[in-house]
């Protein structure tokens, strides 16, 4: 007969104040199975586990039931406590009497009676558990990061460092992203591609990073530690090898009015195009939507000036497979663009331009060469506006989050514009400064007092055009004035930053969860930030949440460190709860007849055929098998399985239904 | 006569009801104590005999509830689930078995307020049912002659 | 007839099949399956319109399956049948010869199972009246009355299971009823454990059932239970648009999921 | 005892009816319900039908029901205590109507239970139980009790038998002891008997074979190839044994819920493919040809071997309920030629 242990936790008051504990320990003692049942004060502290430990080795206990907090908070310490004491981990169950009972109801007999009956419940479970021993795995040491941005960039160089093979696939031609846009950064105000462009290279000649551009990641299968990546390599129409990089086709293609989409629009590229100069590779693609050839069937020009005879209008997509054990996610952020705003004259006044078009007109290699020029008219603007929280911290736009990285780069906007129009004038419209960074609150400061940039605490309510200048209507809210109209050259809308487009789709495809807003979950806010629920996959950068330089630079460091860690391993140690299909003896071999419904509801593609032959070889039955580096443990096929072959480890069919039958007979 | 009390089994997933129902705990939030959780890997996981099971052992209604569309832990181990209610809810209602009795919710590891709620509403819904006696009759009522 | 004969002869004299399944005359004016081996006993096949079981449970049939190809007389049900059975992958294509019935009762020309495939897109797969109309009349029933009448009905089953022998899609080797650890179902042929077993066998057939109605057939005890089979078809097709058997590759409607499936009671 | 034979007119069939069931017994009798004559508990005298040829189900679970409580037990830490059913509980029951071959079963099933081990259960409900039996005026080609060593107006097993005359008034034919203790406590209804002959009031079922043949030849058939032959179309359910009158295989089963549980005996089938099946997975009964030849051998070689009767009484309900038309009666006549 069992012999199981059910203590009792008073969680300081946290159980006891509502549930009569004592009663609690007297009426579990009286079930069959139970040999020893008590109450403590904390039954997490060291000596409320030295209670299950002694109790495990005198009693000689086969079963352990903790009547605490939720087995998401304490499970895995009671486990180890009853491995400690020689019990198997997987003998022991918690009832949750404080989250599920005690928290929730008020002190009476019936908060007692369902504490009982909730212990009950797993008291006829333990009796059911098995003693389970955890399943090893290796771990392929290659990991795949997905986006080349800033963050993209140093994770794959740093664990690339650790001495481990890194992919790097980025979705457009250059790896460098939105850092690669950007003019000065904050706070120190140095050149963003003079930092930026060194890595970029270093990515390139590092010789453990495999780079794939103008590439995208089609399908994953596996685990961690053994992940199946599947990318499409879009046709570049371009023989890489033989290209040179000259440029040549780049200045002769006939199609030269495309918006560049590294110029925000406000510069022009050509179909074959190096989106900008720096870019890493640095060779070309065809935008075949934009081709004449593609088009039209005929132009070739491109083909004709190569002298490599580099190019290629046949090139199919290749799809590249490879074995990987982790994944870091780096596919970052957009900003919302001024056609979101029908207030701020829904994209049509030339003028109102988001931050990152700023950042181009400021650029030195910019359309502008870095003067700062009206699109409308190129001419300098006198009066310029920037309006914080375009979107941003705004629930009606359905938007409430703050962007974090308007505050600093508006203020670095105004002073860049300081700095160039010397005799311009430059307000900033805000709600609130949020400058909490290193030398953050100084950097706004210096704009304020040094730069004289006039910052006015307002909402701006419209922007109206009249006669090529732009009417704001704003108040000061500091100074509770009455609304007022003030005329600007220009305006620039610190948009919000938003989840990448995308991000959705490569979030269903890696089994990654994401939030209301798209952008990626981490596991746990505080604790596992860089980590995914997906075993084996990270996060680095803004795909997480909008942040800057810095910060997406230490997370996917941070995202580095945990791959890195994981590659420390040459076998990763797994729950055993998991999926089995029965075996018998012959002539039967198993209750399972093959029809293998399950193998469709499986999402880790874990149930495999097996093939029963006899001594000469010839096949007697196929019956299914559960892959065990597969599977994760839901269940699903479970449930379906009409024989009721397939069982779940901790969760069995022997185990559930004895719980359904004890809460509600006692035993 | 006091009230009629319901018993009142709840199915749910580990990922998001059941951390739901912890976070219920976490936020104080009181709520009816006629329904007890049994803890499921995946709402994937839940056999649909097991719902026969409670009414069989005594059950006046059953909860069952797991992670939104989109939100599995294990991707679709919900849609499954829910293929498997659509059908089987119309099998039980074409039976006469009171498909009322069974709430079916998807409530997410932060709607603890939400969990609170479908507990409410749902025992709320069963004082008004009252014990499901059809099916304690039909157990009940087994061999011929009782000696 | 004469049609089905002589196809069978050819099939068995070309050694194409070693069995041709079809039906024979019986005792008491009854009709039942046939197993020839040799061309010289064709004549003792006959199809009329007492030939409606479906035979194509004989295909997954041990001793049956064993006599090596299989040629099967079969009707639309029974052609259904054979998509389930090896799109359920008990039955291989490669093993079976279908000689097709029509509605009209003549022999259809299938000269590979793809044919039969094109057919059955196009056949006639609607209940019959008398079917339809026995459900409708359960469907309008209240609660009560539908409770009232099933447990009614299944209280007198003896649990003979004449019924899931009679299924061509009940070959599993062991059943869930009688699964014992746990116990799923109430051993007893009680109401109780009646009403489980039915509701189960009903379950584990919706989205598979293909309404040839021989379960309901089979019981010596005449309870409709063909009509809970029916009526999970009718709901597959209502809910997910799902007629089974239709091809050879059929996506089982239980291990399937769309993203748009619009349930109206999940809160 | 010496048979007795004497006349009830059809107006005293009621009244014994009635006296029958003031007297406190339970009556179990044929009714028609929703188009099947079936026999039911207690219905009213309006109600019994006489003009039946057979019932779809036997007789037999007035003294061997489908499911058999036999005892109860609770379980906990302090350990288990068994409560024995109380056989005294056992209500008196008449059975009503039962023909010949069902009044015969019951003989077969007796072979069965009170053969090397006394079953108390099966006991308490045969000694409870009068049968009350009517000849047979009508019979299908299913039906071969002749064939069994029966006949339409066989005595053997009824307590008292009936049989509709000529005149609509019945002969009663007192053949036991407690057929006689009725027929005492309610001598006013009964008459002297009539000259007619009941033999001239019978259906006529033609023999057609020899069972002593058929038991001859399977002694040495059981690797014949007819086992595998005629039992292609066998699809293994067990409709032929829950309707036979003389098939006695049950099945033990506990039922319990938290500490409280009974121990069931339910009907069973060998024609099941897991009747056999053993904890190894081995299974002695593999295929349905054996399964159905142990059907037959049971009921015509291993039972007048050891249980000195047979275990078939030719009713045809086997053949009747049968989906797939595994007639009983052809396979029979087959058997009687087999070399």
């Amino acid at each position: 007969m069992a012999r199981i242990g059910v203590f009792i936790c008073h969680c300081g008051e946290n159980i006891s104040a509502t549930v009569d504990v004592v009663k609690v320990a007297e009426e579990i003692g009286k079930l069959k199975g139970v040999a020893h049942s008590v109450e403590y004060k904390y039954m997490c502290s060291d000596p409320g586990q030295n209670l299950v430990i002694e109790a495990i080795k005198e009693k000689k206990l086969t079963g352990v039931v903790v009547a605490a907090c939720s087995p998401r908070m304490h499970e895995p310490t009671f486990r180890k406590a009853c491995e400690n004491a020689g019990l198997n981990p997987f003998l022991c169950e918690m009832a949750n009497l404080r989250e599920h009972c005690s928290w929730v109801h008020e002190r009476n007999d019936t908060t007692t009676e369902k504490a009982i009956d909730i212990v009950r419940t797993l008291v006829a479970k333990v009796q059911r558990n098995a003693a389970l021993q955890p399943i090893k795995v290796p771990v392929t040491k290659k990991a795949l990061v997905i986006g080349g941005g800033v963050a993209g960039i140093q994770a794959a160089l740093d664990i690339a460092n650790c001495g481990h093979k890194v992919i790097l696939v980025e979705r457009s031609p250059s790896i460098g992203g939105h850092m690669a846009q950007l003019s000065e950064t904050f706070p120190t105000l140095d050149c963003s591609q003079c930092i930026l462009t060194p890595r970029m290279v270093e990515v390139a000649q590092h010789p453990n990073i495999t780079l794939y551009t103008y590439a995208e990641v089609e399908g994953l299968e596996g685990f961690i530690g053994n992940f199946k990546v599947k990318i499409r390599k879009k046709s570049k129409s371009l023989d890489e090898k033989l290209c040179t990089g000259c440029g040549l086709c780049t200045t002769k293609c006939p199609q030269k009015k495309i918006p560049s989409e590294f110029e925000q629009g406000l510069g022009l590229r050509r179909a074959i195009y190096v989106p900008f100069p720096q870019a890493v590779p640095n060779k070309p693609v065809i935008d075949k939507e934009n081709c004449t050839y593609y088009k039209t069937g005929k132009c070739k020009v491109c083909e004709v000036v190569c002298p490599t005879k580099a190019i290629r209008f046949d090139q199919p997509d290749e799809i590249i497979e490879e074995s990987i054990g982790a994944i870091v996610l780096a596919t970052g952020f957009e900003v919302k663009r001024s056609d979101f705003f029908p207030e701020y004259g829904h994209g049509k006044y030339k003028d109102v331009i988001d931050g990152l078009q700023f950042e181009r007109l400021a650029s030195a290699s910019g359309p502008t060469q870095g003067v700062i020029r009206r699109p409308s008219d190129n001419e300098i603007p006198k009066r310029i506006a920037f309006i914080a929280c375009a979107g941003s911290r705004d629930p009606a736009k359905g938007i409430e989050y703050c962007s974090r990285i308007c505050c600093m780069y508006t203020a670095k906007h105004a002073m860049l514009y300081k700095h160039k129009v010397h005799e311009g004038d430059a307000y900033v419209y805000y709600m609130d400064i949020r400058a909490a960074g290193k030398n953050y609150e100084e950097f706004v400061r210096r704009a304020i007092e040094e730069d004289h940039v006039h910052y006015v605490r307002s909402r701006v309510s419209t922007i109206i055009e009249r006669n090529g200048k732009y009417i704001l209507k704003v108040a000061d809210t500091l100074l509770g004035a009455q609304p007022q109209e003030v005329e600007f050259d220009m305006v620039v809308l610190a948009t919000a930053g938003i989840a990448s487009p995308g991000a959705e789709n490569l979030a269903q495809t890696l089994h990654v969860s994401y939030d209301q807003h798209k952008f990626f979950a981490e596991a746990h806010p505080k604790l596992r930030p860089v980590e995914t629920n997906t075993a084996g996959i990270f996060l680095a950068g803004a795909c997480q949440t909008t942040r800057d330089i810095p910060d997406s630079v230490s997370m996917a460091s941070g995202a580095a460190v945990k791959v890195a860690g994981l590659f420390s391993q040459t076998e990763l140690t797994r729950d055993p709860l998991i999926a089995q299909v029965n075996r018998l003896g012959p002539p039967l071999y198993s209750t399972c007849v093959g029809c293998f419904m399950c193998q469709p509801v499986c999402p880790y593609q874990a149930i495999e055929r097996e093939e029963i032959k006899s001594r000469d070889g010839k096949v007697i039955k196929v019956l299914a098998k559960i892959n065990e580096g597969l599977c994760q443990g839901c269940g699903t096929c479970i449930a379906l399985c009409r024989s009721k072959s397939i069982d779940i480890h901790g969760y069995t069919n022997q185990q559930v239904y004895s719980e359904v039958v004890a809460l509600f007979n006692e035993f | 006569m006091s009230e009629f009390e319901p018993k009142i089994v709840a199915f749910v997933c580990n990922w998001c009801t059941y951390a739901g129902a912890d976070l219920t705990g976490t936020s104080r939030i009181k709520y009816a104590a006629n329904v007890k959780i049994i803890r499921f890997p995946c709402t994937g996981r839940i056999d649909f005999m097991l719902l026969m099971k409670a009414f069989q052992n005594g059950a006046d209604g059953i909860i069952v509830s797991g992670c939104h569309p989109n939100d599995c832990h294990y991707s679709s181990g919900n849609f499954h689930a829910k293929r498997r209610w659509m059908a089987f809810r119309e099998l039980l209602d074409y039976m006469g078995v009171d498909v009322e009795r069974i709430t079916f919710s998807w409530v997410s590891a932060a709607e603890g307020a939400r969990w609170a709620e479908i507990v409410n509403t749902t025992t709320e819904k069963l004082r008004k049912l009252g014990p499901y006696t059809n099916y304690q009759n039909l157990v009940k009522s087994g061999i011929e002659e009782e000696l | 007839m004469e049609s089905i004969r002589k196809r069978a002869k050819e099939l068995l004299d070309s050694k194409q099949v070693q069995v041709i399944i079809g039906y024979e005359n019986g005792t008491s004016n009854k009709v039942r399956a046939s197993f020839i081996k040799d061309s010289a006993q064709v004549d003792k096949l006959i199809y009329d319109e007492r030939c409606t079981q479906n035979l194509a449970l004989y295909l997954v049939k041990h001793e049956v399956k064993h006599l090596g190809k299989m040629g099967i007389v079969a009707t639309i049900p029974a052609m259904r049948t054979i998509n389930m059975l090896i799109s359920e992958e008990q039955v291989k294509p490669e093993n079976i010869v279908v000689l097709g019935i029509g509605e009209d009762g003549k022999l259809l020309d299938f000269p590979d199972l793809t044919v039969m495939e094109s057919f059955l897109q196009k056949a006639n797969i609607e209940l019959t009246a008398k079917d339809k109309e026995a459900i409708e009349k359960l469907k309008k029933m209240t609660t009560q009355e539908k409770f009232d009448y099933w447990s009614n009905a299944l209280e007198t089953c003896f649990k003979c299971y004449a019924c899931r022998s009679a299924c061509p899609l009940c070959y599993c080797t062991r059943c869930a009823v009688e699964c014992n650890q746990p116990q799923w179902i109430p051993v007893q042929a009680s109401k109780n454990g009646n009403y489980e077993w039915h509701m189960l066998r009903a379950m584990h057939l919706s989205g598979r059932c293909v309404s040839c109605g021989d379960c309901g057939r089979a019981c010596p005890l005449d309870i409709p239970v063909h009509l809970l089979t029916m009526h999970m078809a009718e709901e597959s097709k209502r809910l997910f648009g799902v007629d089974s058997g239709l091809s050879m590759k059929m996506e089982s409607v239980l291990s399937n999921y769309k993203l748009d499936d619009k349930d109206n009671f999940i809160l | 005892m010496e048979l007795e034979r004497k006349l009830i007119k059809k107006a005293s069939l009621e009244k014994l009816y009635q006296k029958l069931q003031a007297n406190g017994n339970k009556i179990f009798a044929p009714i028609i319900k929703d188009g099947k004559t079936e026999f039911h508990y207690n219905p009213s005298y309006a109600e019994v039908t006489y003009d039946h040829i057979q019932t779809i189900q036997s007789l037999k679970n007035t003294v061997f029901p489908k499911i058999e409580n036999l005892v109860r037990f609770t379980t906990d830490r302090n350990g288990t205590e068994v409560t024995e059913v109380d056989l005294a509980k056992v209500p008196s029951l008449v059975l009503w109507g039962a023909h010949p071959c069902d009044a015969a079963g019951f003989k077969a099933l007796k072979s069965i239970f009170m053969w090397d081990y006394k079953d108390e259960y099966f006991n308490s409900r045969m000694n409870k139980m009068v049968v009350i039996g009517l000849s047979c005026y009508k019979c299908d080609d299913n039906c071969f009790c002749t064939s069994v060593g029966l006949n339409p107006g066989a005595t053997n097993g009824s307590d008292i038998l009936l049989t509709k005359l000529s005149t609509g008034d019945y002969l009663a034919e007192i053949i036991t002891e407690k057929g006689k203790e009725i027929v005492n406590a309610a001598a006013e209804l009964f008459e002297a008997a009539p000259a007619e002959a009941k033999e001239g009031n019978l259906a006529q079922v033609k023999q057609q074979f020899s069972h002593e043949k058929v038991t001859k030849n399977l002694a040495g058939a059981f690797e014949h190839p007819f086992w595998v032959e005629n039992s292609l179309r066998c699809i293994g359910c067990g409709a032929c044994a829950f309707v036979c009158p003389a098939c006695a295989c049950f099945d033990i089963q506990d039922e319990t819920k938290g500490k409280t549980g009974k121990r069931l005996r339910c009907w069973d089938s060998c024609g099941f493919g897991l009747f056999t099946i053993h904890t190894s997975g081995h299974n002695p009964r593999e295929v349905q040809s054996q399964r159905w030849r142990q059907r037959i051998m049971h009921k015509f070689s291993y039972m007048p071997e050891r249980n000195e009767s047979l275990g078939c009484i030719g009713c045809g309900r086997c053949s009747r309920a049968c989906p797939v038309d595994m007639n009983i009666l052809e396979q029979l006549i087959a058997l009687e030629k087999i070399q």
